[in-house]
């Protein structure tokens, strides 16, 4: 037991050092650079992050023009920031994997509601409600997660739009099951939770406990917080959140994340050095399914009410945006994205029906647009990342090119010399 | 290699060869078709247990069918020419709701406005449709995800740009603020109706329903004449489109889609310009997405804006992975099978559910075996556009 | 037809393959040591969810003060008695109504002050209720007057009301997904 | 145990045949621990065969396995799949690389095989959530780099590495395996440059002293001088003679390579070839042509092909020589110049050859030549309905199909092609290899072009399509006066059906010669001297 624990802490010592090696080459690099390099540098910088310059530029602009006092405006980003982050650091791992966005995820999602509704029929309340709910969601979170996963893995190469099809899918067995088959087959004791007919969740399940009791909402936050003016900051809910940076950065370092990264950049190469690339590809699903469960239970007491028919549906759609304006693409993404993007994404979310009426007068015009950034940045990043990839492909023509020209510039020198 | 030549030519027993069809029947068929298929028919069955009334279900599918019949024959031209399902529908159905819209502005009322609709929403197809073509070209490959996402933006572009538009005529915009459009616009004196009552066979005219004194069988006929009503001038315009595309087919230009989609390296080397095809496919089937929600808006009678053509693809992608179309072959037939199927159920589900149960699974229902199809679908193994 | 039987033939054979190597899985599963590691991990998550299930359980207890008829004897409330359960803070209960309050978990200790002919007196007293019983009705004067438990803790049935369906309280990214209500 | 032999490997009388048509016959090979063996033969020799059949590939035990005996260090081994052949020590390097770009050379060369540390929680969700020990997978790629005796940096992304490097990278992948005794390095040197390719050699030669016996498969037959101990030339499935290379020399090699007597009937001028006149005038030129198709780059071809001729491409894969007609028809990025006709020929645009009347016959029938799920009817016809508008009818002012016009044709060259096939309506997937073959003659026959490229036409069919196949363009060449240029890795074919045959090695023509000149000078053209006069 003790080298595991001497290879905990190596591990950890040389995760730093590394770090540091890395930020003072960078340093180097950019002082011996002559500026001309860099500037080249600047710009394919700028366009490898179109996504989150323009969003930086938007904020900037419509903070002042939404007239919300700054700090409503951080509260409201922090409120979101602990609520959403679990949900889009879920993403990571399948990215890593080379499975794309996992539109997936509201599988998880579903299974963190289901938990969450048996829990709070069985009316235990606070934290242990949330912890036996999550621990209720892990089982249908692995077998939605593998059904999710072997269909992919017959999808190879369209797995976006399947994951996303697999969504739809779900969601209808979801009614199925929540609608009809609660109350009816699956017993539901408290009538607070079903509908007025008897059988089938109701469309808001209130967390916040009825008259007076206890109830589950905000008990993940309230449970160890402290506020700065009236921003409320949990550190409850951040340590988790550190928590599961912790356990991604720490996967990346397993034989389990080796080979997943392995899987995603070239399965045949895989598969000959004998990794069970199928296998791989499904625990990345699962994964990712287990964490969106986690993560939809956290988002869901921070709101304090379940929205059970629609909450799950738009959550992947808005996590995944929020992912993708950090500057995340299809094929690379870390933690850095996943913060910077929600908090762009968020502050823009919050800011543009305000900026909308005092730009237009028309409030609605601010919500639909912003329903329409977001889809437009999920587009834009798509299609960049598509047409990168083309890109690359063309160069070695660029080096037979150059080749030739050079090959027929010396032979005129020579027949000049000559 | 040659031995495997002589094995087709000798003659087969007589039964197995019967059996023989019959296998490759069910496999052309496809078994999810043919569990939908058993499916319908049995909601067909036990309609009149549920006292449901046959001759109202037949009209109300019947129906349901010419006003979705176009849309999902908007479909063939992308997967024909490979560009894959056409999730990126809503974008011609936002021309065909700015045709329609226009027309109403220019106040010409009954069937001319519908003509006038058409025209309107023309142009904006064609610049629609060529610049969502140029797009899926540059990201050959992976356009269905693509595409759902450029219909997700062009529709909450839309929803901003119908309170931006300058719409006039009263019977569109908001009563109170005067700007923006109403979320749902009726056709009522405009092409209400204009398609459908056109030729119509109207039997519940001729036929009374049964009396006491008829028999058992003539009765039962009455009880169906008697609430039959055939939309003929709708099913008649999609016929002539369903014309219109298979003779497309068959000309020079089709050809070449075919081969397209078929295997573009092949259609490369034989000097088509897979670009351009590709675009033409896009503009065709974006104009068709047009003419079919303007098709659905004169027989359903209301015009629907803002969130409402989110998920319009979704139905049309289903029908025709239900008619047997593969993500890279899809005929005519395909078309009709599918959407009379899919509109069988939507339709046939809630009624008969009601009529028995009491409870309406239908829209569950609907929602479960519409992707289960398009799920099917995605997960064959072609190796066409992903 | 042969070629069918070879079909029926070739499955039954691929799942008879499969229930031997799920044999010999369960099998090889119980050898590996650390199998009994992935074994005891199950069980210790299920233990702990059992745990959870009870110690997270909520019970509301109605702190009674009504003259009360139990079994014969007859007590009678009082004009002011302060009671805390467990250690929230304390609840005026004066005659004849009755306050409720929620707790988690199954053992409590509930802690009286009341003034019984002019001196101040405090009564502690532990108990436990079964995890079933929702809400439980604490008679004061039967606990204050030292019956024994039985009498003055009974189960509360109360009948639920049904709750009306409030409207969905949106996140404010609303867009429901099934936007389908049409005749689609 | 066996007895211990000194050799490491012996494979005795090896036999294979694929359906009927024998691919090895007899051979036998043995290798002593440290020996370099330099394996050379034309394409189609058997060399990969051979290597298959060493390595256990399932191709082999799909096809019905092989006969003969391998023994590794005395006792007999039969390999059920590459993993099994592996355990025994033996690695093999292929051409294309399978490295992952974005992973460092130490994660490659360890790939799947990463020291581990265990942790608790390993423990309960299994081996594979173990870490990586970084430090430990470092001293263990340094130790298979130092062995290999090259300088590279084990922390560098692979995707960054120049191609020598990659190589490199791949061959300390496979000798930091555990007991590698025996590397096989397929045509290592062919993607490298001069620089590189002197590194690759000296690090055999540590190899070698390491202990560790390698089989070189290449033709650059200089460098089996340079390196190799012992050469193993074969020629059609047989080994034609264990030359020691100390003794031999790159002409003997060549000769052995290439050498059969001359057939008689070759080219013979039988009375149809008078018809048809090869006018001193070039129809096709070709100045400083470079294509980029993986695999067959081509760098600077400059070639004149004569009006009427039927001229031959030759040369060994991986030259170039296929690349030279998908870059003239557009099929992949090109550039130089192309004059047809006294036209110059804009590159990268297909239309624009086929208008002129170019024509091609693919090599990648399945991928390029044929719609597998279209009639034969669409295959034969479709290329002429596009671009001379050929079997359309006009109704109106739109063309449709003239289906009855496609079917006479169709049928038409069916028969003369002896094509089995049910009828024309069949699927293209459902005809045999030879039959597709004949179908895109057809295919290019209705277009009626002025020059017509053809390339590796009798690739994969039986013998008898391939008779008939060479018999109909020869026909087709001399009846219609068509020029026709055809690329073929089978050199008899091509001296029994050209006039002139050019040979592409390294991306350029190194040499032209007439087709009855012998085998051998072209097996020295092939790998690579150029012959005294330069190509015009």
């Amino acid at each position: 037991m003790s080298n595991i624990f001497k290879n905990a802490v190596t591990s950890v010592k040389d995760g730093f050092k590394g770090f540091g090696d890395r930020q003072s080459k960078k340093f180097h690099d950019f002082v011996n650079r002559g500026p001309k390099e860099n500037l080249k540098n600047l710009g394919e910088f700028a366009l490898n992050n179109i996504v989150p310059i323009i969003f930086i530029v938007f904020c900037a602009f419509a903070i002042p023009i939404s007239g919300q006092p700054f700090s409503s405006v951080v509260r409201d980003v922090v409120t979101r920031l602990m609520r959403n982050s679990f949900l889009v650091l879920s993403l990571l791992i399948p990215i890593m994997a080379g499975m794309g966005l996992n539109f997936g995820m509201t599988l998880g999602a579903m299974a963190g509601q289901i938990g969450l509704i048996l829990v709070s029929d069985w009316q235990v309340v606070g934290i242990p409600g949330l912890m036996l709910a999550a621990i209720i969601s892990i089982p249908i979170s692995i077998v939605l997660g593998w059904f999710c996963g072997t269909m992919l893995n017959k999808a190879k190469g369209r797995e976006m739009v399947t994951s996303y099809m697999i969504s739809f899918f779900m969601n209808g067995v979801y009614q199925l099951v929540v609608l009809y088959m609660m109350g009816s087959i699956i017993p539901i004791a408290s009538n607070s939770l079903l509908l007025p007919r008897g059988y089938g969740i109701r469309n808001t399940v209130n967390f916040a406990g009825t008259k007076g009791s206890l109830g589950m909402r905000k008990s993940l936050d309230n449970f160890w917080s402290f506020n700065i003016g009236t921003i409320q900051i949990p550190i409850l809910t951040i340590l988790i959140i550190a928590l599961l940076c912790i356990f991604i950065l720490w996967f990346k370092k397993t034989k389990l994340g080796q080979d997943m990264r392995a899987v995603g950049q070239d399965m045949e190469v895989a598969r000959e050095a004998g990794i069970k690339v199928e296998r791989t590809r499904v625990l990345a699903i699962i994964i990712s399914t287990v964490l969106a469960g986690f993560g939809m239970i956290i988002y869901l007491s921070n709101m304090g009410t379940l929205n059970t028919y629609n909450s799950h549906s738009q959550i992947g759609m808005f996590s995944i945006a929020a992912l993708l304006v950090g500057g995340a693409s299809v094929s690379k993404a870390n933690i850095r994205n996943a913060f910077l993007g929600i908090i762009l994404f968020h502050t823009m979310f919050i800011v543009s029906p305000y900026a909308g009426k005092n730009l237009i007068g028309e409030a609605q015009l601010g919500e639909y647009f912003r329903v329409f950034v977001s889809y437009g940045v999920i587009t834009l990043s798509l299609v960049l990342y598509e047409v990168k990839a083309r890109r690359a492909k063309g160069h070695q023509a660029k080096e037979l090119k150059e080749a030739q020209e050079k090959m027929l510039k010396n032979k005129e020198t020579a027949e000049v010399i000559a | 290699m040659t031995n495997e030549l002589e094995l087709q030519q000798t003659p087969q027993k007589k039964g197995s060869a019967f059996l023989e069809r019959i296998k490759s029947g069910v496999k052309a068929f496809g078994l999810p078709r043919l569990i939908i298929t058993g499916f319908l028919v049995l909601l067909f069955l036990i309609a009149p247990a549920a006292h449901v009334n046959i001759g109202t279900a037949i009209t109300d599918v019947i129906n349901r069918f010419g006003m979705n019949a176009i849309m999902v024959l908007a479909m063939v031209p992308m997967i024909h020419s490979g560009c894959g399902l056409n999730f990126g529908l809503p974008l011609g159905i936002i021309a065909g709701l700015l045709g329609a819209t226009l027309s109403i502005q220019t106040n010409i009322p009954g069937g001319a406005s519908f003509w006038l609709a058409i025209l309107y929403a023309t142009p904006f197809s064609v610049i629609f449709g060529w610049a969502y073509g140029k797009l899926l070209n540059k990201v050959k490959g992976s356009e269905m995800m693509i595409a759902t996402y450029v219909g997700f933006s062009a529709v909450s572009f839309m929803c901003m740009m119908w309170l931006l538009l300058p719409f006039k005529n009263p019977t569109m915009i908001w009563g109170y603020g005067g700007s923006g459009l109403r979320t749902t616009i009726s056709t009522q004196g405009y092409y209400y109706h204009y398609l459908n009552d056109f030729l119509a066979l109207d039997f519940s005219k001729w036929v009374s329903p049964a009396s006491v004194g008829d028999g058992a069988f003539i009765g039962a006929m009455k009880n169906f004449f008697s609430h039959l009503v055939i939309p003929t001038g709708m099913i008649l315009f999609f016929a002539v489109f369903a014309f219109i595309i298979w003779a497309f087919l068959k000309t020079k230009m089709g050809t070449a889609m075919t081969a397209v989609g078929s295997n573009s390296q092949f259609a490369m080397a034989s000097g088509i310009n897979i670009d351009r095809t590709r675009t033409i496919s896009v503009i065709m089937s974006t104009w068709l997405g047009a003419v079919g929600i303007l098709v659905y808006e004169q027989s359903f009678g209301f015009i629907q804006l803002y969130n409402a053509p989110f998920y319009m693809a979704m139905p049309a992608v289903s029908a025709i992975l239900i008619g047997g179309a593969s993500v890279n072959k899809a005929t005519i037939t395909n078309v009709i099978i599918g959407t009379i199927l899919y509109q069988g159920i939507v339709t046939m589900t809630p009624s008969v559910m009601n009529g028995l149960v009491h409870t309406d699974m239908s829209e569950v229902i609907r929602i479960i075996i519409s992707n289960g199809m398009i799920i099917y679908a995605l997960t064959r193994k072609t190796e066409a556009s992903r | 037809m042969s070629e069918n039987v070879s079909v029926f033939a070739k499955a039954g054979s691929s799942i008879k393959a499969k229930f031997i190597s799920f044999g010999n899985g369960i099998v090889t599963f119980f050898k590996t040591p650390s199998s009994y590691v992935k074994l005891g991990s199950v069980l210790a998550i299920i233990g702990l969810a059992i745990v959870l299930f009870f110690v997270g359980k909520e019970h509301q207890f109605l702190l009674d003060n009504n003259t009360i008829e139990i079994n014969g004897k007859s007590y009678s409330s009082l004009n002011l008695v302060s009671a805390k359960i467990d250690n929230s803070d304390f609840i005026e209960i004066p005659r004849r109504t009755r306050m409720n309050n929620f707790q988690t978990g199954q053992s409590h200790k509930i802690t009286l002050n009341y003034i019984e002919n002019g001196q101040e007196k405090e009564l502690v007293t532990k108990f436990k209720v079964p995890a079933s019983e929702k809400n439980t009705l604490i008679s004061l004067p039967a606990l204050i007057a030292g019956a024994d438990q039985s009498e003055w803790m009974s189960e509360f049935l109360s009948v639920q009301a049904p709750v009306p369906d409030e409207p969905a309280v949106e996140d404010d990214m609303a867009m429901d997904m099934d936007g389908m209500d049409m005749a689609f | 145990m066996a007895e211990k032999s000194d050799y490491l490997l012996e494979m005795k009388n090896i036999s294979k045949d694929y359906n009927g048509n024998v691919v090895l016959k007899d051979v036998s090979l043995s290798i002593k621990p440290g020996d370099v063996v330099g394996l050379v033969g034309e394409n189609g020799a058997g060399k990969s065969t051979l290597m298959n059949i060493l390595f256990g590939m399932n191709v082999i035990r799909d096809t019905g396995g092989y006969g003969g005996k391998i023994l590794i260090e005395g006792n007999e081994v039969n390999f059920a799949s590459p993993s099994d052949a592996l355990k025994a020590g033996i690695g093999m390097v292929h051409q294309e690389f399978s490295l992952l770009p974005g992973f460092t050379a130490t994660e490659n060369i360890l790939l799947n095989r990463e020291p581990q540390n265990k942790n608790i929680i390993s423990q309960v969700f299994g081996k594979r959530a173990n870490t990586l020990n970084r430090k430990e997978m470092q001293r263990v790629a340094l130790l298979a780099i130092t062995k290999l005796g090259v300088e590279l940096n084990s922390e560098m992304v692979v995707g960054s590495m120049p191609v020598g490097h990659k190589q490199f990278t791949e061959i300390s992948r496979e000798i930091s395996k555990p007991n590698i005794k025996l590397l096989v390095l397929d045509e290592p040197t062919a993607v490298l440059a001069e620089k590189e390719a002197e590194a690759l050699l000296r690090s055999i030669e540590n190899l070698s002293k390491a202990g560790i016996a390698v089989i070189f498969i290449t033709h650059r037959l200089q460098e089996i001088l340079d390196v190799c101990n012992k050469v193993v030339v074969m020629r059609d499935g047989m080994v034609v003679k264990e030359l020691v290379a100390k003794s031999t020399s790159i002409s003997e090699m060549a000769k052995l390579m290439v050498g059969r007597e001359v057939k008689a009937q070759e080219n013979a001028e039988d009375e149809t070839s008078k018809l048809r006149v090869v006018e001193n005038k070039p129809i096709l030129s070709i100045r400083n042509l470079w294509v980029d198709m993986p695999g067959e780059i081509v760098k600077n071809v400059n070639l004149d092909v004569m009006k009427g001729e039927f001229l031959g491409i030759g040369g060994l894969a991986g030259q170039g020589k296929i690349g030279i007609p998908n870059g003239i028809m557009g099929l992949y990025t090109a550039g130089g110049k192309v004059t047809f006709d006294g036209k110059d020929i804009p590159l990268n645009n297909p239309r624009e050859c086929l208008t002129s009347g170019l024509a091609f016959v693919s090599e990648d029938r399945r991928g390029v030549g044929l719609l597998l799920d279209e009639s034969l009817e669409w295959n034969v016809t479709f290329s002429a309905m596009q671009i001379h508008n050929k079997f359309l009818k006009k109704i109106g002012f739109i063309k449709f199909r003239d289906n009855k016009a496609i079917k006479k044709t169709t049928d038409k060259y069916i028969e003369q092609l002896q094509v089995k096939c049910t009828s024309s309506k069949q699927k293209a997937k459902e005809l045999s290899g030879g039959n597709q073959q004949k179908i895109c003659l057809a295919k290019a026959f209705v277009l009626e072009p002025k020059l017509l490229f053809v390339s590796e036409p009798t690739r994969g069919i039986d013998i008898g399509a391939k008779a008939l196949v060479l018999e109909s363009l020869k026909r087709y060449n001399r009846e219609s006066g068509t020029t026709i240029v055809m690329i073929s890795s089978e050199l008899e074919e091509l001296r029994s059906s050209c006039d002139r045959i050019a040979i592409i090695s390294d991306g350029a023509v190194s040499g032209i010669l007439p087709a009855s000149t012998s085998s051998e000078e072209f097996g020295m053209l092939m790998v690579g001297n150029k012959t005294p006069k330069e190509a015009s």
